[in-house]
């Protein structure tokens, strides 16, 4: 029993390290933002997921003491990181879009996709009739942006 | 073994947070430093938690599990700057 | 009056849970609290969430986080291989954009929660219209077919969950 | 128990806390309970004084638990006396604003005020460093909001300065603190001042370094030279009133340097006995004469007071770091006499510069002005109090720091750098008086512009504060005969650290 | 006890004078008088006790006992006479001010000035003790500046009066330095006491210290040489503070001081060379001056200059005979140039000039002026048989025995110029003035004033002839019984009579009359002769000087308060480093200590690489404002970790919480920076800095080092750790420090906190008014900006965080006693969640559903603190007491209850309040830069809706 | 290597940081000058209580070691009370660009300071 339990722990213990790792890994190496942008959930969902199993299987078993708190730390953070993941990837179109840092190994050079749809994609898109608000590039009403934009 | 599996896992992590460190003083556009910082925020908690397996305590997990929150918000925060300036608006 | 005391049930329920997770030992005196909370802090906080999402409970929830959890763990391994072993230049990374049919908000956000959280996909943005999704993945061969996979695997199943 | 020293701490928060909660409702409520808690305070101090003076150290062991383990309040004669200071000069300020409409300038005058006082008072009650410095931040965050009450382009600027300066001087603070901490193992004075007598040789250097860094976060706040440099703009750029009321934050500085220095690096001090304060004698005298020299220098009313309560902390500063009995019975009766006259001075100015709508405070002759007559003698008497000239309690106050300083080796340069800047006093203020007053009366004899400003009820505040100058020269005697005793009792500390260490609590 | 009295009339009578402003003129002079005469009435009444038996009245009053400054007054002989000429001729210049002023001239201030100088004056020769004479003696100076500088409105006479000020008011400093020599000399500074130490004084090393300080004073208020150039431009007074100030009173202080001092500094050689030469040569400059000065007022002003020097020459001969000499010529030389100033005054008054050189011919158009001015002139001249003929004879006679190192010849001759100088002056007023052809030009015509301005001068006048006929009865007994107390012993023989027979003073005075009407008769030659002789004027030397010292004192302001904070700073940090540095050397000791160290682990040098490299960053990216920010959280994680490393749960938790809302913070402000990078330093600049910052930085580090590796010294926490849970109720150390062992720390820490928040409220409550508002208005953006405001994802993940959030706080909140956590983290908390909620939908959405006002969260919170702590009160326990207890309830099980809770609960109410407070305040002055959007949804994307707006 | 010096050569590291970066002219700087600094303190002053590993200062009948619990609390306030004189010092060069339009600590819209444009 406790050897299987040592195994368990350590393969995810290891498991998790390794994810972590690898995301960071990405992070590191890969060419483009967006790119990187995908290593990070290793490290999220795989990597800490893993050690916090592995520690809600390994404290209990070894002080005798139950703590559910790994799974909110789960819960906290699979809620929060697609978030954040969004909100970084929608900053990241934002600056490259209005070519504010230009990085040629990027993905925004030959533009986003249309939508689909009659409007545009929300980090660009400003309706008609109003005023783009922050901005003293653009005076008026809406501009096209350099990269994706409604079909319209 | 665990003793073992724990050094590696803590070496990996580690490593992982030097590599954020690079990715955050490299850059090189903004997206990426939020990126890198929100990724070192998340190998902190791997680190936190694995700090509490080694020395047997779970007294250590609200602060991963605070981390957890305020990493997010701070993530938010700096994007929304890059987006729009402001960030309550 | 009984929307005014659970505006979000599911909420009410979540919140329980957390706190009895929190507290780390059943005691009643804790799940009184737990309840308490439960039924408080939703409606303190439902100015702040002011629609009501119709959600389903039961299986197709849990079948739906089993499929989630199932394509993580091999969606991981299979970025981690491409991470590890092609070369950047090789990497065929490409936008998707998913047409939607889920309508709620948050039906939208969880789509586009799961589809950031399982490796290889990061939900990037929302059509101003909130009609599709701009999606990033990192290596993609067949562009239709992935967003048919999406569609198929994950929006169908919320759109079961989210009636 | 006697609970009554908790006051000057418990009432302010209240009333702070209260007028914030009707804020909304008229400033009229907000200024009543001002101007009561103010004079609760001031008849507390009263109490508290005659409770002190009878020699006895009361003690407060505040939740109970007995120094040094918990916090302590402490009374002596310094306490007491620095308390009824507070509550004076801070009714007579108050007071000043509502007549101005200070109040109405501005966001939280009052609750700022009072947390102003809470502070004050906390600082000059506890008997806990770390403790110390909580109070220390209290007042001066409360100074930067009264700092910038009313705002202006110039008092802003002036403010980031002020604030900027004294956070960095918050930080040496802690450090000071944390190392003295990890030194003697104690934050508590009175524990403290046993344990520095027994610290190790090896100890030393790292002892004396702590309690320098911690001397020179005091002088900061003292306005000792070099330091003092941060005070000028500070002042001259705030509203007079809130400066008036500044007049005793350099004080709080001063009683810190008496506090701990007699305390904890007195004579019972062991090897460290006085050693980190040596610098300080060159250091105030030459603060001295830079206050004066500013007054010279000075091209407005409020530079000119800015400087003046520079030079004359410096006269007082020189009289603490002496460290003589007698230089500090002599440094406690100046002590209220120059904080008191330098807020006259500050009144005075701003009761100036709002009947002079064109000249403001600047030393420029103008048109003659609304009370000029009556601003005339204002002038003169804080003038005389200021540079101390009889027959106010300034001349009585340097006459005694001088003869204090007569035995003592370092007599010629504390004499010479005294009077000499007394003459640069005379000279300056009587240039400043005969243009403002005089020129400025002969540029203009014909009718009275019409000015914002008619009332002459503002003038009343700094009359009240020249009369207390006034009771304070006359009943000289009592008055040395507390601080003899004051000064007796902090320089045999034995009394106040039995009563600390000794107290009640768990 | 009348003494008291006595000194205090003229202050009752300024008193009087100053409360009666509004009154009529005449009611103004007859409260002066009235204060005047009764004193005077007072002064006489003590006559034959004083003048008559040689009683001396004493009247004691301890004032600071501690030092010996006693309001002790008294009564003898000497300080009867100055008393009588204070309030005799005092008496007499009131009647003659109250004519003399125009109703244009404040009449009130006037006699208050006047009788505040005159009970000064009083003080000075009434005081029994030194220290309280300097308080009078600076008492005349100030009131003697008023006087001088009575008409305001004339630079000349604000200038006199500075001028005046200063060297008197100087003087006394030297003086008061003086006299506190003398007194520990002496043992005390009661005069009576100090007079009877005549030996120990002048055995004394700090005689000649003593000696010259008081010097110093005595001649600056007797305008002597070299501090004679103050009392003709002190001229520019009104002419009756003239006649008083400098014929019986102000400058008389000097000389009475230095008769009244006479006993026990007088008869060293050291005395006799100061003092007698600087009389001398005073008597003989101040002389050659009158003579040229066309000014009536300047002329007599030299002449009491020179009649100064003349005393003073008297007591510093240091013989009983030269003194009892002194005291006959002052009274004599102040009923005479009282007179005489009185007379120039009504020759202005009525001819409205004073210059010599327009005069003449008076004789005839203003008889009884010219009649009593001749007298006088004649009586200053020293021509028989007036008083000044009496008291000029004698001292030359004094002069004739005197023997100036050694030279016989010296002091007689020198004396006898002065005298003759002195004669041609006083012959120059008389001739140039009163006789002569009348002349035409006269810019009024003049008569006789009315006889309140002829007749003061007039009695004077009337007891100069007096005086001058029957010295030794009217002047006699008074000299006499004077003599004796200035010299401490009876006086010598002396005769006070017209004619001592042939002797060398008759010769010399009859050389001196003949001398002195030659140069009269030759005096445009003499005039040209003066005019030619480069003589450095007194008054351009001392206004350069104060110049220079103004330029000086403006230079060295200007160096040190250039107004740079760098500079502050940079002094603030090197002072403390250099103290330190001082205090760790001369303490010494070792640097590192016994206690062992702790080996790193991989992990901990990892993070503190991060660290290291994010400072590196930090500092590379300072002027890059938004990486900075980024870079600088990385050094908050990294202490976080530390923290977390290092067994410190609660700190590391609030370290966390802290941090993300001071970014937030940081962001919202960074917004309305500019963000154009601003100059960098120079190179030579960031190396300075630099070095200032790795020193500071190093010491610091050393500290750290020496203190970690010490073993603790007996720490008082050991006392928290033991009692904590058994008397604090709560595992938790450090949050039983907070709330219990240390509440009253947090209690400020909170209200520090709350005043923050109440000072950004403040702050911001006005930035959008003014110049603040118009630049907010006027926003111009850098950078393009996203339409998106609240984008969808996120608002989703609020909705179901934002209850997370705070359950998780309350959580943190509760347990807080007994594990990390506790009231300021859950209020953190509760702020990140409320603040991710304002971020996600927008201030004015978010805002509009809040439900209390910050202010009032932060009054409550502070409220429920104190009241907490006062709570304790209630049970007579001391204030921030607690109590605990665990209670059973049915189902529910054990829980406990501690008030340290209900203290923590206003913590983080007020944490709450106060954060929320200062960011949503930034919030909304961020959101006027960009103006109102009508803003009604919670997200801008909303699927749920359609589409918001159709495009077009 | 040991965690002393570890801790303390980032004490000397964030001091340096703090005081250099106080000394520069623009109020932005400054304001992260006084960030470092106050890291820096709270460190130095957690560090005062000597180091220890995992030994977390919550009462346990059992314990022989702890943590020092009073620096903690210390820094604790220390922490709080920075981040009040922070929020008030970041604002008020807010305040103060706004009213002056001049972020220069000196208010100088053309700082004295010797400057090269970069
Ligand atoms: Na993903
Ligand atoms: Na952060």
């Amino acid at each position: 029993m406790s050897l299987l339990v040592e195994i368990i722990v350590s393969l995810l213990l290891v498991l998790g390290g390794g994810f972590a790792l690898v995301g960071s890994w990405g992070l590191a190496r890969l060419p483009s933002l967006m790119t990187r942008l995908h290593g990070p959930t290793k490290a999220t969902t795989l990597g800490v997921g893993s050690c916090l199993i592995a520690s809600a299987i390994y404290l209990p078993w070894t002080t005798g003491t139950y703590t559910a708190h790994e799974f909110l730390i789960a819960l906290f953070l699979f809620i929060t990181a697609p978030v954040s993941a969004n909100m970084i990837a929608k900053a990241h179109i934002h600056r490259q879009g209005w070519r504010l840092d230009p990085n040629p190994a990027d993905d925004i050079v030959e533009g986003l996709p249309q939508t689909g749809g009659p409007t545009g994609w929300a980090t660009f898109w400003c309706p008609p009739g109003r005023q783009w608000m922050g901005s003293s590039l653009v005076d008026g009403d809406c501009i096209e942006p350099p990269g994706g934009s409604g079909a319209s | 073994m665990i003793e073992l599996a724990l050094k590696l896992a803590f070496a990996c992590v580690s490593i992982a947070i030097l590599l954020n460190l690079y990715r955050l003083l490299a850059g090189p556009s903004r997206s990426d430093r939020i990126l890198a910082l929100d990724t070192m925020v998340i190998n902190a908690i791997a680190i936190i938690v694995l700090f509490g397996i080694s020395q047997l305590t779970t007294l250590y997990f609200e602060i991963a599990l605070l981390l957890a929150m305020v990493g997010f918000v701070s993530t938010v925060a700096y994007c929304k700057f890059v987006l729009r300036g402001d960030i309550v608006e | 009056m009984l929307v005014k005391l659970f505006p979000h049930p599911g909420l009410t329920a979540l919140l329980i849970l957390v706190w009895m997770l929190l507290l780390n030992n059943f005691t009643l005196g804790g799940l009184l609290l737990g309840a308490l909370l439960g039924i408080l802090i939703p409606a303190l906080t439902a100015v702040y969430w002011p629609n009501r999402p119709q959600i389903r409970f039961g299986w197709p929830i849990l079948g739906y986080l089993a499929i989630v959890f199932f394509d993580i763990v091999i969606a991981n391994f299979q970025v981690a291989r491409l991470i590890l072993f092609r070369r950047s230049k090789d990497l065929r990374s490409r936008w998707l954009v998913i047409p939607l049919e889920l309508r709620s908000p948050e039906a939208i956000g969880t789509l586009a929660g799961t589809i950031s959280l399982t490796p290889g996909t990061v939900t990037s943005d929302i059509a101003a219209d909130g009609r599709s999704l701009l999606v990033h993945m990192l290596d993609v061969e067949d562009e239709a077919w992935e967003v048919a996979r999406i569609k198929s695997r994950y929006e169908a199943r919320l759109l079961r969950i989210f009636q | 128990m006697n609970h009554l020293i908790v006051l000057p701490v418990l009432l302010p928060a209240f009333v702070a806390a209260l007028i914030m909660l009707f804020r909304r409702y008229t400033l009229r409520i907000g200024r009543t309970v001002s101007i009561a808690s103010s004079l609760t305070l001031l008849l507390t101090a009263v109490f508290l004084l005659v409770q002190a003076s009878d020699g006895s150290v009361a003690s407060y062991a505040l939740g109970d638990w007995r120094a040094p383990f918990g916090i302590v309040l402490v009374l002596d004669r310094l306490s007491a006396l620095m308390l009824l200071l507070t509550a004076t000069l801070s009714l007579l300020v108050l007071w000043y604003a509502i007549q101005t409409d200070l109040d109405r300038r501005g966001w939280h005058f009052h609750s700022l005020f009072h947390f102003q006082m809470l502070g004050l008072n906390g600082a000059f009650l506890t008997g806990d460093l770390f403790n110390l410095f909580v109070f220390f931040e209290v007042l001066l965050i409360a100074s930067y909001g009264l700092m910038l009450h009313g705002q202006g382009a110039e008092r802003l600027k002036a403010g980031v300065q002020y604030v900027i300066i004294n956070l960095v001087g918050s930080t040496l603070f802690l450090i000071a603190v944390g190392v003295l901490y990890g030194v003697t193992g104690t934050l508590n004075m009175a524990d403290m001042a046993v344990r520095v007598a027994a610290i190790p040789p090896q100890d030393q250097g790292l002892l004396r370094a702590a309690a320098a860094v911690l001397m020179s976060v005091f002088a900061l706040k003292a306005a000792l030279l070099p330091l003092h440099v941060w005070l000028p703009r500070t002042y001259a750029n705030t509203s007079p009133a809130v400066a008036a009321l500044f007049a005793i934050m350099t004080k709080v500085g001063v009683y810190s340097i008496i506090r701990v220095m007699t305390l904890v690096f007195g004579t019972g001090a062991g090897e460290a006995a006085w050693a980190p304060a040596e610098w300080m004698l060159p250091a105030a005298l030459l603060t001295v004469v830079i206050g004066f020299a500013g007054l010279l220098a000075a091209r407005g009313l409020r530079d000119l007071a800015a400087f003046a309560l520079i030079g004359s902390t410096g006269t007082l500063l020189v009289a603490v770091s002496l460290f003589d009995e007698a230089a500090l019975a002599a440094a406690l009766y100046y002590l209220p006499h120059t904080t008191l006259a330098a807020a006259a001075l500050f009144l005075v100015t701003d009761s100036v510069q709002r009947r002079r709508p064109e000249n403001g405070d600047s030393l420029v002759p103008g048109p003659r002005f609304v009370s000029s007559e009556a601003l005339s003698v204002l002038f003169l008497m804080t003038s005389i109090a200021i540079v101390g000239l009889p027959p106010l309690s300034g001349f009585v106050g340097k006459l005694l720091i001088l003869e204090a300083a007569q035995p003592l080796p370092s007599a010629p340069w504390v004499w010479s750098t005294i009077l000499l800047t007394t003459f640069v006093g005379i000279v300056a203020l009587a240039r400043a008086g005969s243009t403002l007053f005089w020129k400025s009366a002969a540029i203009g004899e014909g009718p009275l512009p019409a000015a914002r400003w008619q009332r002459t009820a503002d003038l009343m505040p700094a009359t009240t504060i020249l009369l207390l100058l006034a009771i304070l020269t006359v009943l000289a005697g009592p008055a040395m005969d507390y601080m003899d005793k004051a000064a007796a009792q902090l320089f045999l500390p034995t009394a106040y650290i039995e009563a600390v260490l000794g107290g009640q609590g768990r | 006890m009348s003494l008291g009295v006595l000194l205090a009339l003229p202050f009752l009578g300024a008193l009087l004078c100053a409360a009666l402003y509004r009154s009529s003129r005449t009611v103004q002079a007859l409260a002066a008088l009235g204060a005047n005469t009764a004193a005077f009435l007072l002064l006489l009444s003590f006559a034959p006790g004083v003048i008559g038996a040689g009683e001396v009245v004493t009247a004691k009053l301890e004032w600071v006992p501690s030092i010996g400054l006693n309001a002790n007054l008294f009564l003898d002989p000497l300080g009867w006479m100055f008393a009588g000429l204070i309030l005799g001729i005092g008496l007499l210049i009131l009647i003659y001010a109250r004519f003399y002023l125009s109703p244009a001239d404040p009449m009130g201030r006037f006699y208050a000035f006047l009788m505040l100088f005159q009970g000064a004056m009083l003080g000075i020769v009434l005081s029994d003790n030194v220290l309280l004479l300097i308080v009078f003696w600076e008492l005349t100076s100030l009131s003697s500046f008023l006087l001088i500088g009575f008409w305001r409105a004339r630079p000349d006479a604000r200038e006199g009066a500075r001028m005046a000020l200063a060297v008197t008011a100087g003087g006394g400093l030297a003086l008061l330095a003086g006299v506190l020599v003398l007194g520990n000399i002496a043992g005390s500074y009661d005069l009576t006491t100090i007079l009877g130490e005549r030996e120990i004084i002048q055995s004394s090393p700090l005689y000649p210290l003593a000696l010259g300080l008081i010097l110093v004073g005595c001649f600056t208020k007797s305008a002597q040489f070299p501090f004679h150039f103050w009392l003709p431009h002190a001229m520019a007074a009104p002419t009756p503070v003239s006649a008083y100030l400098h014929s019986a009173t102000m400058v008389k202080a000097g000389v009475f001081l230095l008769a009244r001092m006479w006993p026990v500094l007088a008869g060293t050689d050291m005395w006799f060379y100061s003092v007698a030469t600087v009389g001398l040569v005073t008597m003989l400059i101040g002389a050659a001056i009158a003579l040229f000065s066309n000014d009536l007022k300047a002329l007599l002003a030299y002449s009491t200059v020179s009649h100064l020097g003349f005393l003073t020459m008297l007591f510093g001969f240091g013989t009983p005979m030269a003194a009892v000499v002194g005291i006959f010529h002052i009274l004599n030389h102040a009923t005479f140039k009282a007179a005489l100033f009185m007379i120039a005054g009504n020759i202005d008054h009525e001819v409205g000039t004073r210059d010599a050189r327009r005069l003449g011919g008076l004789l005839t158009l203003m008889p009884i002026t010219a009649t009593v001015g001749i007298v006088a002139a004649a009586s200053m001249a020293g021509f028989p048989p007036l008083n000044g003929f009496l008291s000029k004879e004698m001292m030359l006679e004094q002069a004739a025995h005197t023997i100036w190192a050694d030279l016989s010849w010296l002091v007689p001759v020198l004396a006898t110029i002065a005298a003759a100088l002195s004669v041609a002056y006083s012959l120059r007023f008389l001739v140039h003035v009163f006789l002569g052809p009348k002349r035409l030009d006269y810019p009024r015509t003049p008569h006789d004033p009315p006889p309140g301005m002829w007749l003061p001068p007039a009695l004077l006048v009337v007891l100069v002839i007096a005086v001058g006929l029957f010295p030794a009865a009217i002047a006699g007994p008074l000299v006499q019984s004077v003599s004796g107390a200035v010299i401490g012993a009876e006086p010598p023989y002396f005769a006070l009579k017209m004619w001592h027979g042939f002797t060398p003073a008759l010769l010399m005075s009859a050389l001196a009359i003949a001398a002195g009407a030659a140069i009269l008769w030759r005096y445009a030659a003499a005039e040209s002769v003066w005019t030619r002789l480069p003589i450095p004027v007194a008054k351009a030397l001392f206004e350069g000087f104060m110049r220079r010292l103004v330029e000086t004192s403006y230079s060295l302001d200007s160096a040190i308060h250039n107004g740079s904070l760098q500079r502050y700073l940079a002094i603030l940090f090197v002072t403390a480093v250099v103290l330190a540095a001082g205090g760790a050397l001369t303490g010494g000791g070792s640097l590192t200590g016994d206690r062992a160290t702790i080996p790193a682990n991989p992990v901990a040098i990892i993070g503190w690489l991060a660290m290291i490299g994010a400072t590196a960053a930090v500092i590379w990216a300072q002027r890059r404002r938004y990486l900075a920010l980024i870079f600088i959280s990385v050094v908050g994680l990294v202490v976080a970790m530390g923290f977390v490393h290092l067994s410190a749960p609660d700190l590391a938790l609030t370290q966390v919480s802290v941090e993300v809302v001071t970014i937030l913070l940081l962001l919202l402000a960074l917004n309305m920076l500019p963000r154009q990078p601003p100059p960098v330093s120079s190179a030579r600049r960031r190396a300075r800095d630099g070095l200032i910052g790795a020193v500071g930085g190093v010491a610091a580090g050393l500290a750290a080092w020496a203190v970690m590796t010490r073993v603790p010294n007996d720490p008082i926490s050991s006392f928290h750790w033991a009692n904590a849970y058994s008397g604090g109720g709560g595992t938790n150390v450090v949050n039983v420090t907070l709330v219990d062992f240390r509440a009253f720390d947090t209690f400020g820490e909170i209200i520090v906190l709350g005043i923050a928040a109440l000072a950004i409220f403040a702050l911001l409550e006005t930035a959008t008014r003014g110049v603040s508002g118009y630049r907010l208005l006027h926003w111009k953006f850098e950078t393009v900006n996203s339409p998106e405001r609240h984008p969808m994802m996120m608002v989703v993940a609020t909705r179901l965080l934002l209850p997370l959030a705070i359950i998780v706080g309350l959580y943190i909140f509760l347990r807080g006693h007994n594990l990390p956590g506790g009231g300021f983290i859950a209020g953190l908390i509760f702020s990140i969640a409320m603040l991710m909620q304002y971020m996600a939908s927008g201030f004015e959405w978010a805002d509009r559903r809040a439900r209390v006002t910050r202010h009032s969260l932060i009054s409550w919170g502070v409220i429920i603190a104190a009241a907490t702590g006062v709570g304790a009160i209630v049970f007579d326990a001391p204030l921030f007491s607690t109590a605990f207890a665990h209670f059973q309830l049915p189902l529910v099980g054990e829980f406990e209850l501690a008030t340290a809770m209900l203290f923590d609960l206003g913590v983080a109410i007020t944490v709450f309040g106060a954060v929320m407070l200062a960011l949503a305040e930034l919030s909304h002055v961020a959101q006027r830069a960009e103006g109102t959007i009508e803003d009604d949804t919670p997200m801008d994307v909303d699927p749920s809706r359609g589409p918001r707006e159709e495009p077009a | 290597m040991s965690i002393e010096f570890l801790v303390a050569s980032t004490v000397a590291v964030l001091t340096a940081a703090g005081i250099f970066l106080c000394l520069r002219g623009r109020t932005f700087p400054v304001v992260l000058g006084l960030t470092m600094l106050s890291y820096a303190t709270n460190v130095f002053l957690f560090s005062m209580g000597r180091l220890v590993v995992n030994r977390p200062p919550i009462f346990d009948e059992a314990a022989t070691d702890y943590a020092d619990p009073l620096p903690q609390a210390l820094v604790l306030t220390a922490i709080v009370i920075a981040f009040g004189m922070t929020a008030l010092v970041v604002v008020l060069s807010l305040r103060t660009y706004l009213e002056t339009g001049t972020d220069h600590v000196d208010g100088d819209s053309a700082p004295e300071e010797e400057c090269e444009e970069r």
